[in-house]
């Protein structure tokens, strides 16, 4: 029961939904609806469980008083301020103008639109770091990079060619390494749902 | 209001960037309230957005099917009852083998049969030599790309220089991503910019 | 001057008569009915799920060629032959089929009734005028039970399926199955090693995806593993999750690692949290455990986005080890450049079963590399064979939705 | 020679403070950079330069905040254009935050010198309609009937009762679709759902990274033309003779490039010369 079952759950659910795909007919596309809308509600429920963890180890921090604890203070106040003003006004509370977007839209969209350009920054460092021609390698890496990159700098009659160079790597090698991964990963992600399906890969299950 | 709401995003904005010198108090503390505001906002518009029409007006029109997602739903907050938290597992169970079951076909079409049937393509096109050549780099990249991703074989030999070949081409893609990235990289950084020197300070413009 | 005046008056009275009937006849064109399409043919809709009637035309002879002033068809429908015709839907000029379709749900306005008898009519339209074709029916629609498309697509998944039942039942059998080295997994043991012997813990990330995503599940299976190694190592391992249900399964699957290694006492369940599913929040937060908590060895493997060089760069800022390994494509360029071991695309799946050395895993890697085989002689037969335009291979892989 | 393996081990704090000079200080200057117009927004504007005045053309703005630094610029541009060239504007959205952006974009536009003297009006010369949940069925829809898809504006007035959407039924009655995209939906379910059953023509603006997955529709010619990123919205600025907001941010881009280039061969140079050093 405790194990036996899910793992028919696990193929039942798996088999039909490749048997799905393949059967145009209206009974089959109802259940799958459903199927899909479920797996949603489920990860509605599912939220539950992760605002659970995030409060019960901000309060802990703050009761424990551990180091920092002021912190988890202010994610908590965070936390606690969104969801009300999300909903003491019913479906209005999140319509343009309330105090709920004001606060997504002075706080939250200019952090996440922050921490986003972060990588302006990062893609800057990584370049310096990685780009050396230590080997075959990496000198192939570098010098594709920098052609790349160069197209946006005026380089006077070479900019032509650089920029032919440019698009022709994009469009044909850049092109044909992106289908053996792509080719790859294929193989290598239907392997895993047979696996998944057949119950050979089971450790996400847990033991008991 | 407006001019609070500008102050208050530019102090975050900078909050953020200071990290890039080390962490300190100020990014700790707009990380923590990031942590908090974005939990509470993604709670909310799911709640809105996904659980009212989804579940509560399906319920409320009397579409009993979806009562059923909901009794998989509460199955899953009963990981919080250790005793009969195992129950969980019924619907983990539903999640991952649907979506096995609905990502095989997808992945063996969409990674496996289109990408092959792109890839078959004529090694010789009359007239156009730089065609005839780009087909060849395509089909030739194709495979050696497929060669280094075998794992029954050690990479030696004829075969391992396929693979090299093969490797050499995924490093030409990465270098050409990585380039081309840094142009979408650098827009973000600008907007931030922008704002910064335009709308909060006024000095440019 | 006023001879010349008298002149110009004439000729343009004179020209005013001329316009006047040829402006009629051209305004009699304009509404003239155009030919009508003809050979109008109406059926049910293969490989559907039964709500759906398709039509077929020749396109009038006004259109694109004779007077060219046919701009539209309209689709007209009705349930008896002299009955009234209801417009259904219009196409430009030069179409000549429709699919007339419509919702499968019986309360739904747009309810398209299967098993149900239906006359069809096309109206060719210039800007003026229309003229109608002849009645075609009845037609009746009907779902099918198998897309003849997707055959290929069937005969694929049968095929693989097999091979991968037939290695697994291999190396169940007790047969030695050879795989090659993989560099990003012997770094495993050495950076659970460091992290040991600098008393410092270990970060594992699985990446944005959810339960659904395949990537997390490869994940989760390589978390199990390492779970097992770092138990061993009495080594503390940090599980930050962004998606609630990933969060419960790394519980369980980190819990059974410890099983496995046989210190379930050693397990601590507030390592493995949720902080919150939106990126750049969790991101942040992800960036001040690596810096706080000083984490010897990171692990990013699953399905990462545009975070993946935030992480990464982090992660060289604290000096960690860093493993990362990915599905996302657009994102293996920056863990490549600045992470010390990736695991590029199918790496990434192979891992789980390198890392667990378990034959029922390694038997399905081997069904991949067969898969692979099949792959690369037809891509090279089927360019060879394109070459000399035959399109034998080109059709064994094409897929009609 | 000290030097050079400190700066093999440089601090990256180091090069974040040349990225940060190198993107905000050329925001200061208004530079006449040298940007050659590719041939595929050439293609967008001769298109464009095609229309009659008073021709009606559908502008879809399917992005959020996430994407203003790229996409912002190339919606002003394009209004400018419009309203410059007398072309009557429809705008809408596919993404909730579209039809905010449009009007972000519009006050910025609207307030112009030259664009004041033409005294637009909404409902005669642009309108707003808003945005509808459904993705590409919402396209699909409008291929039968507009005013049903979007019965209000995005200020609650009736699609029919605005000037300017008289006799605007379907695509038939648009001359010209525009469409501003990063990601889904976007630009890839307007090509499949109002190009290829409906032959409107289409123009489209994208992000850098959502760019190379248009191409193909660009050689197939579903699509005809498109700017990539901020680069492409250059182009269009100095194809229409306006150079605004994206050729002025091309300068801090072709600064910052530079400056990551010149890292990495500083980088190199330092890392072969301390190598020989080694070596002898």
């Amino acid at each position: 029961m405790r194990r036996q079952l899910p793992i028919l759950i696990v193929f039942v659910s798996g088999i039909f939904m490749i048997i799905q795909y393949f059967i145009p007919h209206e009974s089959f596309e109802f259940i799958y609806e459903y199927a899909m809308d479920w797996i949603i509600i489920i990860g509605i429920f599912a939220m539950l469980l992760g605002l659970w963890s995030l409060t019960r180890a901000s309060v802990s921090k703050v009761q424990t008083k551990a180091p920092g604890w002021g912190y988890s203070v202010m994610t908590l106040a965070g936390l606690v301020a969104m969801i009300f003003l999300g909903v003491y006004k019913g479906n209005q509370s999140i319509a343009e103008g309330t105090s709920f977007m004001d606060i997504f839209w002075n706080i939250y969209t200019p952090i996440q639109a922050t921490m986003f350009a972060l990588l302006a920054f990062y893609i800057a460092s990584a370049a310096y770091r990685a780009f050396r021609a230590r080997t075959v390698m990496s000198t192939i890496l570098l010098v594709t990079a920098l052609v790349i990159m160069l197209r946006l700098i005026p380089l006077g009659p070479l900019s032509g060619i650089n920029q032919t160079l440019a698009s022709w790597i994009l469009t044909v090698p850049n092109m044909a390494a992106k289908r053996a991964i792509w080719i790859g990963i294929g193989l290598g992600a239907t392997a895993t749902c047979l696996k998944i399906i057949f119950g050979i890969e089971r450790a996400y299950m847990g033991k008991d | 209001m407006e001019t609070i709401g500008i102050w208050i995003a530019a102090l975050l904005t900078l909050g953020i960037f200071s990290f890039l010198y080390k962490d300190n108090p100020f990014y700790k503390f707009c990380e923590s309230l990031f942590v908090g505001v974005s939990a509470g906002y993604w709670f909310v518009t799911t709640f809105w957005q996904v659980f009212m029409p989804k579940l509560a007006d399906n319920l409320v029109a009397g579409r009993f099917y979806y009562i059923i997602g909901a009794i998989f739903g509460v199955m899953m907050l009963l990981r919080l009852i250790p005793k009969i938290g195992w129950i969980s597992r019924w619907s983990l169970a539903l999640v991952v083998g649907t979506t096995a079951g609905l990502y095989f076909t997808r992945y063996l079409v969409s990674n496996g049969m289109v990408q092959v049937q792109y890839t078959i393509i004529s090694l010789y096109v009359k007239g156009n030599l730089s065609q005839t050549i780009g087909n060849l780099v395509i089909v030739i990249g194709t495979f050696s790309g497929l060669i280094y991703f075998f794992f029954s074989k050690e990479h030696k030999g004829a075969f391992g220089g396929l693979a090299k070949l093969g490797i050499w081409f995924l490093m030409l893609s990465f270098g050409a991503s990585f380039g081309y990235t840094v142009m979408s990289r650098m827009s973000l950084l600008i907007g931030r910019m922008d704002f910064l020197l335009g709308t909060w300070l006024g000095l440019i413009r | 001057m006023r001879k010349k005046n008298l002149k110009i008056f004439l000729i343009l009275t004179f020209f005013c008569f001329l316009i006047l009937p040829l402006s009629q006849i051209l305004a009699q064109v304009d509404t003239l009915p155009p030919a009508t399409p003809t050979e109008v043919r109406a059926g049910d809709t293969p490989n559907d799920n039964g709500h759906s009637i398709t039509v077929t035309w020749k396109l009038s002879a006004d259109d694109g060629a004779g007077r060219k002033d046919v701009v539209a068809y309209e689709i007209l429908r009705s349930e008896s032959p002299a009955g009234e015709f209801v417009v259904r839907g219009m196409v430009p000029a030069g179409n000549n089929t429709y699919q007339d379709r419509g919702a499968k749900e019986k309360e739904d306005k747009n309810y398209f009734p299967p098993h149900h008898d239906f006359y069809y009519k096309v109206r060719a339209k210039t800007l003026k005028s229309y003229s109608e074709s002849e009645v075609a029916g009845p037609a009746t629609a009907y779902g099918q039970w198998f897309h003849i498309g997707k055959l290929p697509v069937f005969v694929g998944t049968l095929a693989f399926t097999i091979m991968v039942l037939t290695f697994i039942g291999l190396a169940r059998k007790g047969k030695e199955l050879y795989v090659r080295p993989l560099a990003g997994i012997d770094a495993v043991d050495d950076a659970i090693g460091r992290a040991t012997e600098m008393g410092r813990p270990i970060l594992y990330i699985l990446g944005l995806g959810t339960a659904a995503d395949i990537a997390t599940i490869a994940s989760l299976t390589i978390l199990n593993r390492i779970a097992k190694k770092t138990a061993e190592h009495k080594t503390k391992i940090i599980v930050p999750c962004m998606d609630p249900i990933v969060m419960s399964v790394a519980q369980e699957t980190v819990k059974a690692g410890y099983l496995d290694a046989g210190r379930p006492d050693m397990y601590q369940e507030e390592n493995i949290f949720y902080i919150t599913s939106m990126q750049f929040a969790y991101v942040a937060a992800v960036n001040g455990i690596m810096l706080r908590e000083k984490t010897a060895t990171n692990f990013y493997l699953g399905k990462f986005y545009a975070e993946s060089l935030i992480l990464a760069e982090t992660g060289s800022v604290a000096g960690s080890i860093q493993i990362s390994g990915t599905d996302e494509i657009a994102q293996i360029p920056f863990f490549v450049a600045a992470t010390d071991f990736t695991l590029i695309g199918e790496e990434l799946y192979a891992a789980s079963a390198y890392l667990g050395r378990e034959p029922l895993l390694l038997g399905a890697l081997k069904a991949q590399d067969l898969a692979k085989a099949i792959v690369m002689i037809s891509l090279a037969l089927g360019a060879f064979a394109a070459s000399f335009h035959l399109d034998f291979f080109l059709r064994l892989f094409s897929v009609q939705m | 020679m000290k030097f050079l393996e400190k700066l093999l081990a440089v601090d990256r704090r180091i090069i974040f403070l040349f990225i940060a000079i190198a993107v905000a200080l050329p925001l200061f200057f208004v530079v006449k950079l040298h940007i050659e117009v590719t041939p595929v927004v050439r293609n967008l504007h001769n298109a464009l330069e095609a229309l009659p005045p008073g021709s009606k053309v559908l502008v879809s703005l399917d992005y959020d905040p996430g994407s203003m630094p790229e996409l912002q610029p190339m919606a002003e541009s394009f209004f400018r254009y419009c309203f410059n060239r007398d072309l009557k504007v429809i705008i809408m959205g596919l993404w909730p935050n579209g039809p905010i952006q449009a009007n972000v974009a519009l006050e910025v536009v609207l307030k112009e010198p030259e664009i004041m003297k033409k005294n637009l009006k909404y409902g005669i010369d642009y309108v707003n309609l808003g945005y509808t949940a459904g993705n590409e069925v919402v396209i699909e829809r409008m291929g039968s009937d507009i005013p049903v898809t979007f019965p209000k504006d995005y200020s609650g007035n009736k699609t029919e009762d605005l000037p300017l959407m008289k006799g605007v039924m379907n695509f038939n009655n648009i001359d010209f679709v525009y469409n501003l995209s990063a990601g889904y939906p976007g630009t890839v379910e307007w090509v499949l759902f109002a190009v290829d059953p409906y032959k409107v023509k289409l123009g489209a603006g994208n992000t850098a990274v959502q760019a190379p997955q248009i191409y193909p529709y660009l050689n197939s010619g579903q699509l005809v033309g498109l700017l990539g990123g901020m680069k492409g919205g250059a182009e269009f600025e100095i194809a229409t003779g306006y150079p605004a907001k994206a050729v002025r941010y091309m300068f801090s881009q072709s600064v910052a490039h530079a400056v990551i280039c010149l890292f990495i061969l500083l980088g190199n140079f330092a890392y072969f010369a301390t190598r020989k050093k080694k070596g002898s």
